[in-house]
């Protein structure tokens, strides 16, 4: 893809996010940072193809810190916003 | 096995759109719950599909990494209090900051031939990335209490950090004409690292919410850069996607706490200055009560609001407050719970608790619903809860917190303030409320506090 | 632009169309369908490729009934929301 | 001169953005006006800058066609009356999707060697094109009432329309394997075209501006779908842009209507059938009145509701009726006006009409702000409006228009009706309203008999 498309896919994710977002209640905003939050852990995606490289140790150890890094706060992130969103389902 | 990059392009697009229907359910509360479900796919869908990439050439350090992290994040997630949440979402986030920037540095000493392009992508995903960790953690200790939560800096302070951005800039800039520099890459490193801690020690621990949206926001721009840097679109769409949700987010926990995002990020400083003097306000005013006499107050009452704050969590005191409040809907007393939108330490905290007791939604009430019923409430139970009472914010233009809607509990006959001392709460000022007239003091533990009220009223 | 790519635009365009519009009141209906309809005329730019491009009567013919239809389409669009939405102006 | 595709494309991205900004703007009254400038910027500097594309050899074909259509379109946008917009908007529209149909056979017919996401694109270009361009024209004859507004059809229709549909996609298929068959191209634009017509000919023309509205979007589809046929992203965004905003506008007009889209587009049709027997709810309960009497009725009145509709609009007596108010109100009346959200032929047509008048804005009160007030109101005067407050549609399960929310007049003291006949309406029904013991029938011209009631009240 050149870079003209991806700024447009940039661009046009930015005006998305944007208007996704649009009067949230308070008591939503602890589990949508936290959702958000793992789901900017797809940096994980990145994480993967730098430590399955064969690119030199240095490499790999970077991979290695950012994949881990990256799990955490994917797996941490989700698992954490169920937990609390589960404590405002009505019985 | 490997697949051709358009298929894994299709399966970045449809984990794309599962991101984009989870943040749009997160935003409801009916459908949150479906949301984090179709935002946790779209993380699969994403990772399952890059395992097949063809850059990928062994497994090992994947796997290695994928279940310590795991093990890590479960831990993490089933262990934490919950009300240790904003703490534990700073924790992550920096994480996910320090992920990014670890990419970007994978990328860079790969050494590739990057184009102007990859080059400025890999500096400003190492300059957010960077600032994400170290500003994430700095809000953790606060929150944490491992530092002290009050705004902190020095005289120059503002200087330092435009000299430190400043270098980062002129550091990328230089990597442009000289992409193989590791002593530059690691100074841009330092300094961005050294940026975040600036960044956040002048903001005061009760922001912190705040400040940990906006680092949210950033970790999704640092994934951008890094999608940037790799040419990968999972990452450039769903980091911007994050990035611009996440400042829409902030700005609205802002308006919330009725604080433009300006005064919360640089205003606390400059009102730091003004001290006031706590034996000024209470001196001979404050009236101490006992649980009996509360009981016998309550005895007499016909509407009593509840009104939690930071205490009942300390207190873990949920459950013997619905107690209580049992108690008092037997006797026909109509009971309900008044919710300030920042009361406790992370929005939605009481209606957290509450909901873990078995409060009944609808009893649950919030300022503007509740305000104008104060005046005919008998009594107003306090319960660990200060700044979100003081009425301070509605009258003294010079105090820092002026302006913030507050719930008027002093608008009630009576006012009982369960607390276990004068101290004051996170903002760290008196609070006039406790020596006004209707106002009584219940000294104590707020679970213990509760629960000897419960026992009076049972017994009389 | 590879058509993966294009698809992308497409999909995050038809989620950014559908969030845009959320609640409209009714008296703006009709100046949005007509400013919406103009916005659609942007075929226009396609016309003018096929319109301005060297091949042959027949492409040249459906070239410009392109062109003329497009430009109708968007002129007189964008012109009569204008002067429907001059009317609600607020002396 | 002729510039890189990058920069086109980067142009391109810049025309997106400001449709963006122009749609968002159109949704808010006070940002409509610049969204409408903002929308038009982005056309031009996407037209601008296409004029640079390498492909492009010579300006004249290009040149003529634009200022033909431009001359066409500024007499089309100036000379068009208020009442007559939804029929232009149909027409503008139909246009819109011949150019997508146009551009489609142009690139076929040019001959490259499309792939199958080509061919496909193609046929869909081609399909959606030419059913938007035949549809739109019927919807503008009967708004034009070229043709009869009434619901058409024949038995079997909805199977010649799945033959149609059938039909085309498979000469799609076709077309996939032998891309180079101009009679099979042929075949499908005519049966497009029969399809269209077929689609909106059953659909009531009380309906059209939802049906507008969908092929607004059809459309935009259809212009993205010529994006993938000649791979410009400027199209692609932009029509599914508008391709999917306009099917989000359709649902929020549906439910203004209290339908929905399903049974706007095949429902009319099933309940066409039953007819009401004028005579038996009007005989011998009509009490027709004079403009002396109705200004002898407003001159003990306190409070006045004036429900315009479609007919205030067809007498152009807006000014004389503003004229009335303010008599009214210099006696010390109380008035205001209730705007029903699908009275007149367009949305929002009555505020348009009253603006031109100059009615204040804050009069204009919408249906569920004007509705519960009915009951203290002395006078409703209903000034060629029927439908909108028809109260079958209240009470009369059976009725086509049953479900519609109306305005309550029947609800006033007094009721007094100005029109010219006691002939139906739009929808072509009798009004049980007229036959009421508190309605009174002005027959006359609208604008004539406003006049004579504000003389009336002058003089006396
Ligand atoms: N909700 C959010 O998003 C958020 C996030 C961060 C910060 N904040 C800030 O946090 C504050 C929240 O206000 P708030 O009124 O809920 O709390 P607060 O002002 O922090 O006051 C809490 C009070 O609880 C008392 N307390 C502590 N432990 C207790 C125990 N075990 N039993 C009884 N009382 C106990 C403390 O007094 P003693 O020590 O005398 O007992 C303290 O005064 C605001 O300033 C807000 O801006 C809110
Ligand atoms: N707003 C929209 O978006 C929209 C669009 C399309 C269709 N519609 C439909 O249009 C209808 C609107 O209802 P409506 O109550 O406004 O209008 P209506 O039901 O169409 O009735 C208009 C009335 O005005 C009278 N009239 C016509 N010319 C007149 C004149 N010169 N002086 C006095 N009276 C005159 C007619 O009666 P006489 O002939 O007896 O004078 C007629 O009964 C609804 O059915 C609605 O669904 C609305």
């Amino acid at each position: 893809m050149d870079f003209v498309a991806e700024l447009t896919l940039f661009v046009l994710a930015i005006f998305l996010g944007v208007e996704l977002i649009t009067k949230v209640p308070p008591t939503l905003h602890t589990p949508l940072m936290s959702g958000s939050n793992a789901i900017s852990g797809i940096t994980l995606v990145g994480a993967l193809i730098a430590a399955g490289s064969d690119a030199g140790l240095l490499v790999k150890v970077l991979g290695f810190i950012a994949v881990v890094l990256a799990t955490i706060n994917v797996i941490g992130g989700f698992m954490v916003t169920n937990r609390m969103l589960a404590m405002f389902k009505r019985k | 096995m490997q697949i051709s990059q358009n298929w894994i392009d299709i399966a970045y697009l449809i984990a794309a759109v599962l991101f984009v229907l989870g943040i749009k359910g997160l935003t409801k509360p009916k459908t949150a719950v479906r949301g984090n479900m179709l935002a946790g796919a779209g993380m699969a869908v994403a990772c399952v599909v890059t395992l097949l990439h063809r850059d990928i050439v062994s497994y090992e350090v994947i796997i290695a990494g994928i279940l310590v992290g795991g093990i890590i994040g479960v831990l993490l997630a089933k262990k934490v209090q919950m009300t240790a949440m904003p703490q534990l979402v700073a924790l992550l986030n920096g994480f996910g900051g320090g992920a990014s920037f670890s990419v970007a540095a994978a990328e860079f000493f790969r050494g590739g031939h990057p184009d102007t392009v990859g080059i400025i992508a890999t500096g400003a995903a190492v300059l957010i990335g960077a600032v994400t960790f170290t500003g994430s953690f700095v809000a953790f200790a606060k929150l944490q209490e491992l530092i002290d939560g009050k705004p902190m800096g020095f005289p120059g302070m503002k200087a330092a950090n435009a000299v430190l951005l400043l270098g980062s800039i002129v550091a990328i800039a230089y990597l442009v004409s000289n992409p193989g520099s590791p002593t530059v890459f690691w100074g841009l490193a330092i300094a961005a690292a050294l940026l975040g801690i600036l960044l956040v020690m002048p903001i005061g621990g009760a922001d912190m919410p705040v400040v940990i949206a906006l680092l949210n926001s950033y970790s999704g721009v640092a994934a951008s850069a890094a999608g940037f840097v790799m040419g990968n679109s999972a990452l450039i769409i769903t980091g911007s996607l994050v990035g611009a949700s996440g400042l829409i987010l902030t700005q609205i926990m802002c308006k919330a706490m009725n604080r433009s995002l300006t005064n919360v990020l640089f205003g606390v400083m400059a009102e730091g200055g003004e001290t006031i003097d706590q034996d000024e306000v209470y001196a001979g005013k404050i009236k101490s009560t006992s649980a009996d006499e509360v009981a016998m107050l309550l005895e007499t009452a016909q509407r009593v609001v509840i009104v939690p704050g930071f205490g009942l969590a300390m207190a873990q005191a949920q459950h013997a407050v619905r107690e209580l409040a049992d108690t008092l809907e037997a006797n026909g007393v109509e009971v309900e719970y008044a919710i300030h939108p920042v009361a406790g330490r992370m929005p939605g905290h009481m209606n957290v608790l509450l909901a873990e007791a078995e409060v009944s939604y609808d009893k649950l009430k919030d300022m503007d619903t509740i305000n104008p019923t104060f005046e005919q409430t008998d009594v107003a139970i306090v319960l660990g809860a200060n700044d979100v009472t003081n009425p301070m914010a509605r009258e003294d233009k010079g105090s820092p917190i002026y302006g913030m809607p507050i719930l008027n509990v002093d608008k009630a006959k009576t006012v009982v303030v369960v607390k276990r001392s004068l101290s004051a709460g996170f903002a760290g000022l008196p609070n006039p409320l406790f020596a006004k007239d209707n106002t009584l003091m219940l000294f104590g533990d707020g679970k213990g506090a509760v629960v000897d009220i419960t026992a009076a009223l049972k017994e009389g």
